[in-house]
């Protein structure tokens, strides 16, 4: 037989079957992990994972934004300055409460508070509704000023903040635009897929899914929500506040 | 998370909250300043302090008993840098001559 | 070896016959199953860009363009360079063996997500589905590389199909790294430290790094394009002030390690068959795991020599020329490694062993041909010419595909429960590599005498030795083709494999052939170093732990 | 002149030597690696083949091995990366005084129009022993200039100029081939350079030419209206452009900048882009409104605003067209 004092040498990371049969009492856990902590360990490393490769794929927008906005910055200061930075900070607030809710609704959740739990969901979903209507009106604004990207884009003599006379190029302003459109239109559609998640952990903490000790779904998607805020609270400053001072 | 007390998070959740709000607030305010170039770097460093607050107490990084997911986070940041760096290594020094 | 997890049920219930029926196959999270999805799609694939590549090579037999016309001539190599990278190379060993391996090498029952496993093979479907459409419905023609803003503004062809497809693509391959990395971290055997894993794992490891951190930028950079060529936006065309050079930056920042995606799994899988057939300890274990490590961080370092006569900062491409040569130093520390434990081994020549053999010549040859391309001034010269296409050919194909094949003799029995023909296998890894040596040596010289890559036609004086290049290619066609036959044919009347047949290290080999469903019948407990071929080999049978020095 | 099957390509240029010098020694080294790794390989394989009743002999590894294989080969590496980086920086700067030649690359075909006044399609004649500059641009995709002969290569990029040059040391007509693929007949984009003695090349010099380029650009200037505010008498609505070539420019922003030819370009085309400190941004734009050699006979003109009368690039270039002086703004 295998010399079984040896088995947890080494291991600092892998919590593999140290009581086999832990697992058998609980229908959440999957077969092929031998305890609970395993396998909330993996699902958590693995959004955290998924987590990183979000930030690449915003990286690579972030980088394109960083190298035009050095090149063009008076466009791109003209271009931020026609959106309203007003609506992108209550954003930014809106985000920042449903991110706090979020937290609450995981708290309610460990502390066995299921009412509190299910307002807290609610209340993180209409947060972030309200944060889409808010785009949506900005979006539309945007559409109205003609300031959409494409054959109808007109950004003719907008000046330049701080050079009085100067018009920004509007080539470069349509590419500030076009920046701002993908970035903030990809964030949205995350918000969309967030919502999606949290309507299934409503579903679930409606059922009662939810417990002290087994909660992982919430902590993963609060993970993911927590992200889209952060990645909104670099675009606010980026995309709005260029150059603001009059 | 089970193992705190239960008070002391909501404390904490409720500050940062507060904190998040606070520099939303002094980002947009800042904004309006001729501070030069400085207006990028400070808008920067609020944006990177609220991500910092959201990362480390929302999302419990730092009471994450192990180094791995902070390792994942640096990495990742690390690349990112890497990303723009390198590519700034051209766009900084193109039209040199 | 005898362990406690050798225990052999008289029915020898596995994971191909405890079920049955395509509902069975198409809705299994079996990582095994899973892993034979990915072999039959993967293996499809293979043939269509092969066939373009074949294509390709009949064209370039003379001079003048007479096969096919010159728009099909580009949508050609276009699209052999899309599915071989996108559908062949990338999921190849990660997806086929790595899926199959991982948790038995580390003694799991399966990846930590099996269900997202399953989902990482039907993107590859859907994408893959795409692809066909896009080639069945005109193809795309901008070669596999997308340069803006030929793609974006001039291109009549099915760019944003295109594009799509390998946008879905990339999840699948995210998905795979992301399994990989967590199902490493946190699913290994009690026992299985890091210094205990098979170089293999530390490859996969390595690869599943690469996956994570770059495919999402070049998904985004694909994003892009599609949006570009739909809008016009302007970010990559110059007419409207955006900057071309911007797509090269972000396409190469995962497309270059997207190269050591390819590489590191199969330098994995030829570490584990020459230390199996030198009945050998790696030398040197722990710089060859770290090796692997150190190629994929320094494989993002190097993005822009690709770009050196592109038109970027002269300042710039004197850091990424500089950055090139670090990455080959771990490549070369793995090289010499290799050849190191082969000193002293007793060395078997089974065809997985030639196959390792035929892996560490061409690798050689296209890692050293490497440093020429990342010397500033000699690749102002051999850029964008056949002397490139050689290179990557010689690492892609001679390193990747060599060591893919190597690996799927290796765990042919474990995988299938037959053996293939000995004799054969081995008179198909002759074949092949006489054969690729054949068609990828001349386009060495080709490069340098100047005849640029991607050309329809081409000026007589280069005509001998593209004759050569493509009597080459049928040579290597029929090498491929053999083991598709002898593998099918062993399926059938192969005869049944022991549950070890090489003797071989590595608890994937403890388990019945075969596997069951969930891999061991008892969690495995590992108590000696990986590659203990020592003990194997005396018999001892893992009475004493050996200790690391 | 072509040989039915070749193995080196012929030597027509200054850097051809220094890049086959550096090719050689990479030969050299690799070779010397490769026969090292093989034979060793080979020996091992053959040497410690599997033989009844002998066992491997176990080896860990050995650290000051690693170390020593690891800076080796580092070492020769840092040698080849510093010898490459010496090759490549030579030809990236080209000489004062070349010969220029302003280059227009479209799909499927190279237009060369000769700082002289020659204009070529596909064909670019050039004298031996003297440096000639190419003033590259694209009107469509990305180009790629190749001279297989003078190991040169350099992309065209649309929307800015790149730069090249090369020294011809032999006489005789060598491949140009397009090496970044452009489209449809991307393998036909390919032409000549002919490489002349000086006395034929003056001879061919002196063939039809609507005059210098610069002296095109002259009248663009004043078709135009440039003239009206960039004048060079008193102080116009614009900077006054003489001796303003290869000059630092503060701009109103504060920073400096060298006028070369990419940023007389993107002042045409872009005026607001980079305002020079002084003036207002007030010029408009001629995106769109000139084509590419038009453009280039604009450079052309304002870097002839620069050169001194009697410079080594117009006594060539009067000698060798005949043409009167394009220098005669004043």
């Amino acid at each position: 037989m295998p010399d079984t004092s040896k088995r947890r040498s080494k291991l600092s990371d892998s919590q593999a079957a140290v009581s086999p049969h832990e697992g058998l009492h609980n229908p959440g856990l999957l077969h092929h992990f031998a305890t609970e902590e395993q396998q909330k360990d993996a699902s958590n490393l693995g959004m955290w994972i998924f987590l990183a490769t979000e930030v690449m794929f915003f990286g690579g927008l972030f980088c394109a934004y960083l190298i035009y906005r050095g090149w063009y910055f008076g466009d791109f200061a003209a271009a931020s300055k026609s959106i309203d930075a007003a609506l992108g900070g209550t954003n930014t607030a809106v985000l920042i409460c449903s991110s706090l809710t979020v937290v609450l609704a995981i708290w309610a959740a460990q502390t066995s508070r299921r009412a509190l739990l299910i307002l807290m969901l609610v209340l993180t979903m209409l947060f972030g509704l309200a944060f889409l209507g808010i785009k949506g009106i900005e979006y539309r604004d945007k559409f109205v000023e003609h300031h959409v990207p494409g054959s109808s884009f007109n950004f003719e003599h907008e000046e330049v903040p701080g050079h009085p006379g100067q018009y920004a190029n509007p080539r470069h302003a349509q590419i500030f635009f076009a920046l701002y459109f993908v970035m903030t239109g990809l964030h949205a559609l995350h918000m969309i897929v967030g919502l999606g998640i949290f309507s299934w952990l409503l579903y679930k903490a409606w059922k009662g899914a939810f417990t002290p000790r087994y909660h992982t779904p919430l902590e993963i998607g609060g993970l993911y929500w927590h992200f889209v805020d952060i990645v909104w609270i670099y675009l606010f400053p980026l995309l709005y506040l260029i150059d603001r001072h009059p | 998370m089970s193992d705190h007390s239960k008070s002391s998070p909501l404390v904490t959740y409720f500050s940062v909250w507060i904190a998040l709000l606070v520099g939303t607030f002094l980002t947009y305010e800042v904004a309006k300043i001729d501070l030069g170039v400085f207006n990028s770097a400070v808008a920067l460093i609020i944006a990177t302090t609220k991500a910092l607050l959201v990362a480390l107490f929302f999302m419990h990084l730092k009471g994450a008993s192990e180094k791995l997911l902070k390792l994942v986070v640096i990495s990742t940041i690390f690349f990112l840098f890497i990303l723009m760096a390198l590519a700034m290594a051209d766009y900084g020094t193109r039209y040199w001559s | 070896m005898a362990t406690a997890t050798t225990v052999q049920p008289v029915e020898r219930e596995n994971y191909l016959n405890k079920e049955h029926g395509l509902g069975s196959w198409l809705l299994t999270t079996d990582h095994k199953r899973i892993a034979l999805l990915y072999l039959i799609s993967i293996t499809f694939f293979f043939f269509i860009g092969g066939l373009f590549a074949l294509l390709i090579r009949l064209e370039l037999l003379t001079p003048a363009g007479d096969l096919v016309g010159a728009d099909t001539y580009n949508k050609l190599f276009t699209m052999h360079g899309q599915v071989m990278v996108f559908f062949f190379l990338i999921p190849s060993i990660p997806a086929v063996l790595g899926n199959f391996l991982v948790p038995m090498m580390i003694g799991a029952k399966d990846l930590a997500f099996p269900r997202i496993n399953l989902l990482s093979w039907y993107i590859y479907i859907i994408a893959g589905v795409m692809m066909l459409h896009c080639i069945a419905t005109g193809g795309v023609d901008t070669g596999w590389t997308f340069y803006t803003p030929f793609s974006t503004a001039f291109s009549n062809s099915k760019v944003i199909e295109a594009g799509l497809a390998i946008f879905v693509a990339g999840f699948s391959s995210i998905l795979t790294g992301l399994n990989f990395i967590v199902t490493i971290h946190r699913m290994r055997a009690p026992g299985m430290t890091w210094t205990r894993l098979p170089l293999f794992i530390w490859a996969h490891y390595a690869t599943s790094i690469i996956q994570v951190l770059g495919t999402p930028v070049v998904a985004i950079t694909l994003v892009l394009v599609v949006a570009e060529r739909a809008l016009h936006l302007g970010i990559f065309d110059p007419k409207l002030g955006g900057d071309p050079l911007l797509f090269q930056h972000l396409f190469w920042f995962y497309s270059h390690p997207a190269v050591y995606i390819m590489i590191l799994p199969s330098m994995g899988v030829v570490t584990e068959v020459i230390a199996c057939f030198s009945r050998k300890r790696i030398f040197g274990y722990s710089f060859v795991a770290l090796s692997s490590i150190a190629i994929a961080v320094f494989g993002f370092l190097v993005w822009a020599h690709h770009m050196f006569v592109a038109g970027i900062s002269v300042y710039a491409a004197l850091v990424f020329s500089i950055l090139s040569y670090a990455v080959a130093v771990p490549s070369a520390v793995k090289v010499f490694n290799w050849t190191a434990t082969l000193f002293k081994g007793s060395i078997h020549y089974d065809a997985p062993m030639l196959y390792a053999f035929g892996f560490l010549g061409l690798f050689t040859m296209g890692g050293l041909t490497g440093l020429f391309l990342s010397s500033l001034g000699v690749d102002m010269h051999v850029h964008d010419t056949y002397f490139v296409i050689a290179h990557f050919h010689y690492i892609m194909v001679g390193g990747a595909l060599m060591g893919y094949l190597g690996g799927l003799h290796f765990w042919w029995p474990k995988i299938s429960g037959k053996l293939y023909p000995e004799g054969w296998a081995r008179l198909a890894a002759l074949i092949v590599f006489l054969g690729f040596n054949l068609t990828f040596f001349p386009q060495f010289i080709l490069g340098y005498l100047g005849m640029p890559r991607r050309y329809y036609e081409y000026p007589p004086e280069f005509q001998v030795l593209n004759v050569l290049s493509t009597a080459g290619a049928t040579v290597l066609g029929v090498g491929y083709l053999l083991p598709m036959i002898y593998f099918l044919w062993s399926m059938r009347y192969g005869k049944p494999a022991p549950d070890n047949p090489w003797q071989a290290a590595g608890l994937e080999w403890q388990t019945q052939s075969p596997p069951t469903t969930f891999n061991f019948e008892e969690e495995p407990v590992v108590t000696w170093e990986a590659y203990n071929y020592d003990e194997i080999d005396a018999g001892h049978k893992q009475e004493e732990v050996k200790v690391v020095g | 002149m072509f040989d039915n099957f070749p193995l080196w390509p012929s030597r027509a240029s200054t850097a051809a030597g220094n890049v086959d010098a550096l090719f050689i020694f990479l030969l050299i080294v690799s070779g010397m690696m490769t026969l090292l790794i093989f034979s060793a390989v080979i020996y091992f394989a053959a040497r410690y083949r599997h033989r009844k009743g002998v066992l491997a002999e176990q080896i860990e590894g050995s650290t000051p091995l690693e170390l020593t294989w690891s800076i080796i080969p580092l070492g020769i590496f840092m040698v080849i990366f510093t010898w490459g980086a010496v090759v490549y920086f030579k030809s990236r700067t080209p000489p004062r005084d070349s010969t220029e030649v302003y280059v227009v690359a479209k799909q499927w075909m190279w237009k060369l129009e000769h700082a002289e006044g020659q204009r070529e399609i596909n064909e670019l004649h050039v004298p031996v022993g003297r440096d000639v500059k190419l003033i590259m641009t694209s009107q469509d995709v990305i180009h790629s200039f190749f001279v297989p002969a003078f190991r040169m290569k350099q992309d065209v990029l649309p929307g800015r100029y790149t730069v090249a040059w090369f020294h011809a040391t032999k006489a005789g007509t060598y491949h140009l081939f397009c090496t970044q693929y452009c489209g449809t007949q991307h393998s036909g984009m390919i032409g000549n350079v002919v490489v002349m003695e000086p006395a034929q090349y003056e001879a061919w010099m002196s063939g039809g030419s609507n005059g210098p380029l610069s002296a095109t650009g002259e009248r663009l200037f004043a078709e135009l209206g440039c003239v009206t505010c960039h004048r060079s008498d008193t102080q116009g609505r614009g900077p006054n452009l003489q001796g303003v070539f290869g000059k630092p420019v503060l701009l109103a922003d504060g920073r400096t900048i060298t006028a070369d030819e990419n940023y007389i370009r993107e002042s045409i085309l872009d005026p607001g882009a980079k305002v020079v400190n002084g003036f207002k941004p007030v010029m408009p734009t001629f995106q769109g409104l000139i084509s590419e050699e038009q453009l280039n006979a604009l450079v052309a003109y304002v870097k002839s605003m620069s050169q001194p009368a009697g410079g080594a690039k117009t006594s060539t270039a009067n000698a060798a067209s005949g043409q009167p002086d394009g220098n005669q703004v004043q």
